[in-house]
């Protein structure tokens, strides 16, 4: 079964990279900014099994972008390994830091004292005009090993590396839903206290799922940076923590597989809407996410969910 | 012999109120202690300071000649005392099975957080052992139903199962058969009990059924306003009748009555 | 396969936009068969919903609606007659500029590579000119930025295919000081209250310096940076009631600016300390007399009450109160700036093509250090290799006039370009840091 | 001296505003457990509403009294009409749902709400201006107050009072409370719960339309106002303890003052002092300020 899955997805992941060149340069990028947030969604999605659901998960974002951002502008970085490598040590340490408080938190006030953290952060980066405040400043396109690639291929190169990180992201979760620890985000939201009688320290497994979240939120912002090129304060503001967990409900915390077709999705429906729809695109959103909650309770992930369990009892019924 | 489990001068206040006080006890190994006592007598109290959940006012907790004293649960529950509670702490979104699995997998993986992270959840001794636990409480039957749709029995005989999963010496059961019809009362303890003689398992468990008590614990304790006012051979403590006034009263009769007629 | 993805992506567009723009696409699009030269499609991208649509979005894309209808009638005065672009009518694509940097990247790659527009023309908020200029480098997309104002586009990097004919924020607060100048004599101290956001830090930063130049003893009392779209300014308010300024400096523009000041006229500051608003223009109309008299206005070049006056400008004031009953404001008119800029480019071009539809490297060839006139003034596009546009400046005092029942600006001072933006190849920061020099302002 | 003055009246003023918009939330969440979102088009909806509706009367040049009336009378029918739609039309829908999933009921509902105020009242933003001029200023030395902003700190405090008494006092008060103390219990007292919630969101709606209609002499009323008045209530409610009136008064007077302080004394920090405030109340009160923890049975 877990093994069937992992065929699958690289089966998918193969197909898709090999699919890029052919594709549409605009649905590339496209893609490469959905896969890039999708990241972060696949870490909404650890902390809301564990039933913490936090509005302020912008801040890792930020700081993995910033932290991209700022090599480029004042270091001679380039190679794109060793700008993800620091931008996700600096947001694993951030949410290792964070986790310290938002550990003891639950609820709404996990949610909010979250919230507050990233509306610190923005407040510091809009007052620092060294950084153009809230026109933040540009990203340096980086090299892959050496190479700086030029134009369509240098979209290419950051489309399959998104693609190459969320395929490890994606095995490395579904792996951590699979162990000991990952099989606990459900009985925190269940029982606490039995946890706690079973040997658990609660507190400590949420921080260790928050690290997680944290560290891949700011992948997702370092390779966001990248696509996008620029970088500013917004991307630590509410408003953009929303976005986030709007696609996990819009993904539903079903499966891993559900944060990248939710994000992509989700992207493709903004696209649609901004372009039908310029004067009222948020009508259209806003009852996309309405209808998805009201029809599709689990999120898109539950039509995976759904396929499956057929395909089970049609094999059922193959061999009786 | 030495005990497995001591207490001494336990007391535990809540501001101004005192809610258990003077408590000594020294239970021997595979002894099986009957805590009897009017609601608000300080028995959850008692068993809540020796798990860890509350931290004692005064006194120490010395268990197999360790003080445990203000540890809290999760370290006490890894030297070897668990509990099972009143209300049952099962994870009601998941199944009997899955629940099982978690605490044996817990009870297996060795090392801290870090190491739980890479070891798989189903590891196929641990789903033997789960297997076998179900079978041992008898509630294999269940296997696949969710733990939130389990009749009160067997979401309390789950509670205890898990509570045994980690192979502990000492296992407190607090009011293992409230909220259980008088008919099954009888059949759940004897699972239970047959259980916990399996796995050699020293138990105090919290009842206001005397029966229960009479039937099951080779000893008593008898808690009263926070003390422990008799500590001795379930008969002899039971048919005394200022005990029987003083911690049940009515209920007492009533239930026995119900029972005698069962 | 694109072709398809591309055509549903149009046809609901053309819909939309005859929403939009009062069916004028159709014509577009009937005109599209005809043997005339095909349309040049051009994407329009400014802020049709959000707090930033009232001040900027809509007179930007009311003026667009009237200018694409008008020039592709071939309605418009000399110099401007000619059809559309050259002869081939303007297929305009109109896409909201709300949305995180993020969505602002994929909306301008989506226009340029799924919709294949041939100029983007917008943007009013400089994050996102800021954002957008490399992708239009890497995409090879002729862009012409609009409204935003920050130095920084083509003082970072030269740009190729990126051009902007509004002058930048500078000049505004370059004027703004040296008008103050000569209006309180000898000033020693004035405060300032800017929005917090790099708008609104630059524009006090820029005036900070121009004063330090121009008076050296002048100091700063109060300065304050509440949030942007804040709403409730009390304590700012009390704080610049106790402040011994002479004048008070804000960029504040629209609804903050409305905001703050019914707030602060119910308090009485406005009667007690002059305003100096740098984009104060926008919300003249709105505020009327509420906006006590003296107040210094600036309209981010001389447009509408600065505007020369010409048969350009006439017209232009005349349609667009025709459609909308309202003046044009100066985001119109920096919209009808761009288009113009980017209407003679491409007719230059043309012609010295002899008649045949210019390349986009050929548009940009023509365009770089072109001037041209515009409703309110002449632009010359001095600035950035050619790409980035310069104007006289123009300020002057408020005063409503109770009798028409309408506001008015007297004591118009006007700078010539060169007076109040940097020389070519000098950075506007280093250049009022260093005083100035080489500014002609005679 | 003057500075001290001006920053305990500035702060008073900013708390005023700051209960307004958020009492109906914290109302909300305490009965309902629900974080809405649609707050903020309550909020929106009711200053527009107020600036065309009283616009139009003091162009009339009716009296001003029956102006600040209407303004009131205003709120609340909006609050009427957008409370039902929302709570009949929508939430009955998700009741049960996780509570997450119903708060990103309400920020769609809240979404579509945003983009409908364009469509009735176009892109361009609206003034009431009259009654701050009809409410005249009070001079204390060199500062000037405004008599509109007097009222303002006036009306908020007595709200708070009435809201904290209604809640302890009345029949309905007391209904509340069983609820929000526990709705199973609540439903076997044979209370009617739904209906408890109903007029409940009704009229935190009101609350939040009435906050909206307050403010709308002071602002311009324009596109986007609605998402700056959310984070701002949320961040209040939480640090006066969520769901609790009498916090939500504490924590609006904690954040309007702070805020006060920081213009007048380190204008740097205005920006961020209310998140920083949180923050702070959060670490230190896990559960805000006037809620108490409810001890865990086991």
């Amino acid at each position: 079964m877990a093994l069937r899955s992992i065929v699958l997805g690289t089966l998918v992941f193969l197909l898709v990279a090999a699919m890029a060149p052919t594709l549409p340069v605009w649905l590339v990028s496209l893609a490469t900014i959905a896969l890039a947030n999708a990241l972060v969604v696949l870490g909404l999605i650890i902390l809301w099994r564990a039933g913490l659901v936090p509005f302020g998960q912008a801040l890792f974002y930020a700081v993995g972008a910033y932290s991209v951002a700022l090599m480029t502008r004042y270091t001679g970085l380039r190679d794109v390994l060793v700008l993800i490598a620091v931008a996700a040590a600096l947001s694993c340490l951030t949410a290792f830091l964070a986790g310290f408080l938002l550990a003891r938190y639950r609820e709404i006030f996990f949610a909010m004292l979250s919230l507050a953290m990233s509306m610190i952060l923005y407040g510091v980066l809009v007052k620092t005009e060294a950084l153009g405040s809230t026109d933040g400043f540009g990203v340096e396109q980086p090299t892959y090993l050496g190479y700086a690639p030029q134009g369509r291929m240098h979209l290419l190169m950051l489309f399959w590396l998104v693609l190459a990180f969320c395929a490890g992201s994606a095995l490395l979760v579904s792996l951590y839903f699979r162990s000991v620890a990952g099989a606990l985000a459900v009985p925190v939201r269940d029982s606490e206290i039995r946890l706690e009688f079973l040997g658990i320290s609660v507190s400590r497994l949420i921080h260790l799922n928050l690290v997680i979240a944290g560290t891949l939120a700011g992948i997702g912002g370092a390779l966001a940076a990248l696509s996008i090129e620029h970088v500013d304060p917004n991307m630590a503001y509410w408003t953009t923590s929303g976005g986030f967990v709007f696609v996990t409900v819009l993904a539903g915390a079903g499966s891993v597989a559900a944060a990248f077709v939710g994000s992509l999705v989700f992207e493709l429906l903004k696209s649609i809407a901004y372009d039908i729809l310029p004067g009222t695109w948020q009508i259209f959103l806003g009852s996309a996410l309405l209808l998805t909650i009201l029809f599709l309770p689990e999120g898109i992930g539950s039509l995976f969910a759904r396929l499956r369990r057929r395909r089970q009892r049609q094999s059922m019924s193959a061999t009786p | 012999m030495s005990a497995i489990l001591l207490v001494r001068d336990l007391e535990k206040t809540f501001g101004s109120l005192v809610a258990v006080h003077d408590i000594n006890v020294a239970v021997p190994p595979l002894q099986t202690v009957g805590i009897i006592g009017a609601n608000g007598a300080g028995k959850t109290t008692f068993v809540n300071m020796i798990t860890g959940h509350l931290r004692p006012s005064k006194g120490a907790i010395l268990f197999e000649g360790r003080d445990i004293t203000g540890r809290p649960s999760r370290e006490i529950t890894r030297l070897g005392i668990a509990r099972s509670f009143q209300v049952p702490q099962v994870f009601a979104s998941l199944t009997v099975f899955e629940n099982m699995c978690i605490a044996t997998a817990i009870a297996h993986a060795a090392g801290g957080l870090l190491a739980q992270a890479v070891t798989p959840l189903h590891s196929p001794d641990t789903v033997t052992e789960a297997e076998a636990a179900l079978e041992l409480f008898r509630i294999a039957s269940y296997r696949q139903a969710l733990a939130a749709t389990l009749p009160q029995g067997v979401r309390k005989l789950l509670d205890i199962a898990m509570a045994v999963a980690g192979a502990p010496r000492v296992l407190l059961l607090d009011e293992p058969t409230s909220g259980i019809s008088i008919e099954e009362k009888f059949e759940l303890m004897d699972v239970v009990m047959a259980a916990l003689k399996n796995r050699r398992i020293t138990v105090l468990f919290v009842e206001h059924d005397m029966d229960i008590v009479e039937r099951y614990a080779d000893r008593v304790l008898a808690f009263y306003d926070g003390a422990v006012i008799a500590d001795g051979a379930p008969i002899a403590t039971l048919e005394n009748p200022r005990i029987q006034e003083l911690i049940s009263g009515p209920k007492l009769n009533v239930a026995a009555a119900g029972s005698r007629h069962a | 396969m694109r072709h398809q993805i591309r055509g549903h992506a149009h046809s609901p567009t053309l819909l939309l936009a005859a929403g939009l723009s009062f069916g004028l696409p159709l014509m577009a699009a009937g005109g599209a068969q005809a043997e005339e030269p095909a349309p040049v499609k051009i994407g329009f991208v400014t802020f049709l919903t959000g707090p930033a649509a009232a001040p900027f979005g809509i007179p930007d894309h009311n003026a667009a609606e009237i200018l694409v209808e008008a020039l592709n009638a071939g309605t418009v005065p000399a110099p401007y007659h000619q059809v559309g672009l050259g002869g081939a009518r303007i297929d305009p694509k109109f896409i909201d500029e709300t949305g995180s940097a993020a969505d602002v990247v994929t909306q301008f790659r989506n226009l340029v590579e799924r919709d294949h527009v041939d100029v983007v023309v917008g943007y009013v908020s400089s994050g996102n000119c800021l954002a957008i200029a490399p992708v239009a480098e890497e995409l090879k997309e002729l862009t012409v930025l609009d409204i935003c104002g920050t130095t920084r586009v083509f003082e970072e990097k030269p740009r190729h295919y990126v051009f902007r004919v509004n002058p930048h924020a500078t000049m505004d607060n370059v004027a703004a000081a040296k008008y103050v100048q000569n209006k309180f004599k000898d000033i020693t101290v004035y405060s300032g209250i800017n929005q917090n956001y790099a708008w609104g830090q630059d524009s006090w930063r820029d005036f900070r310096l121009t004063m330090k130049d121009l008076d050296p003893k002048a100091t700063v009392d109060k300065e304050l940076f509440p949030k942007l779209f804040a709403g409730e300014y009390g304590a700012e308010i009390s704080t610049l009631l106790t402040s011994d300024a002479q004048f008070i400096h804000s960029s504040f523009y629209d609804g903050d600016l409305e905001a703050f000041m019914y707030q602060a006229a119910a308090r009485g500051l406005p009667q007690r300390i002059p305003f100096v608003l740098t984009a104060g223009e926008t919300s003249l109309y709105r505020l009327g007399p509420k906006l006590a008299d003296g107040a210094i206005i600036g309209a981010r070049g001389p447009h509408s009450f600065f505007a020369h006056d010409s048969a350009l400008n006439t017209w232009f004031q005349k349609v667009y109160f025709d459609r909308f009953h309202e003046q044009p404001v100066y985001p119109s008119y920096d919209f009808a700036q761009s288009l113009f800029g980017l209407k003679t480019a491409w007719e230059k071009a043309q012609a010295k093509k002899g008649g045949s539809r210019p390349t986009t490297e050929e548009v940009i060839a023509a365009f770089e250090g072109i001037s041209f006139p515009t409703p309110s003034t002449t632009v010359q596009m001095a600035l950035g290799n050619g790409h980035q546009g310069i104007s006289d400046m123009a300020i002057g005092t408020y005063k409503f006039n109770k009798a028409q029942n309408k506001p008015e600006i007297v004591d118009i001072v006007r700078y010539p370009a060169e007076c109040v933006n940097p020389p070519v190849g000098v950075d506007s920061i280093a250049w009022l840091e260093g005083g100035m020099k080489g500014a002609k302002c005679d | 001296m003057l500075t001290a003055f001006a920053i305990v009246t500035d702060g008073l003023v900013y708390a005023a505003y700051l209960f307004l918009v958020a009492v109906g939330l914290t109302l909300i969440f305490g009965v309902m457990k629900l974080l809405n979102v649609t707050h903020g088009s309550f909020y929106a909806f009711g200053a527009y509403g107020a600036a065309i509706a009283v616009g139009v009367y003091f162009d009339r040049g009716f009296p001003a009294a029956g102006g600040f009336l209407l303004m009131v009378l205003v709120a609340m029918a909006i609050g009427l009409v957008l409370g039902l739609i929302i709570e009949r039309g929508l939430l009955r829908l998700v009741y049960g749902k996780d509570e997450v999933v119903v708060v990103l009921v309400t920020y769609a509902a809240f979404l579509i709400l945003e983009d409908v105020i364009q469509l009735i009242w176009g892109a361009n933003s609206y003034a009431l201006y009259q009654p701050l001029g009809a409410t005249g200023t009070v001079d204390v030395g060199a500062l000037v107050l405004s008599g509109y902003d007097i009222g303002l700190v006036a009306f908020a405090g007595l709200l708070a009072v009435a809201a904290s008494f209604a809640l302890k006092h009345t029949r309905w008060g007391r209904l509340l409370t069983v609820v929000i103390f526990d709705r199973e219990i609540a439903a076997a007292f044979g209370i009617n719960v739904s209906l408890v919630y109903t007029i409940t969101f009704v009229i935190g709606a009101m609350l939040g339309a009435l906050g909206g209609a307050a403010m709308a002499p002071k602002i311009a009323v324009t596109l986007g106002i609605g998402v700056e008045v959310i984070v701002l209530a949320f961040a209040v409610v939480a640090i006066g303890g969520m769901g609790s009136v009498e916090g939500a008064f504490l924590g609006a007077l904690i954040v309007g003052e702070c805020r006060a302080a920081a213009v007048h004394l380190v204008p740097q920090i205005e920006l961020f002092v209310i998140y920083a405030v949180m923050a702070l109340v959060l670490v230190l009160r896990p559960q805000g300020l006037f809620t108490r923890a409810q001890p865990r049975k086991i």
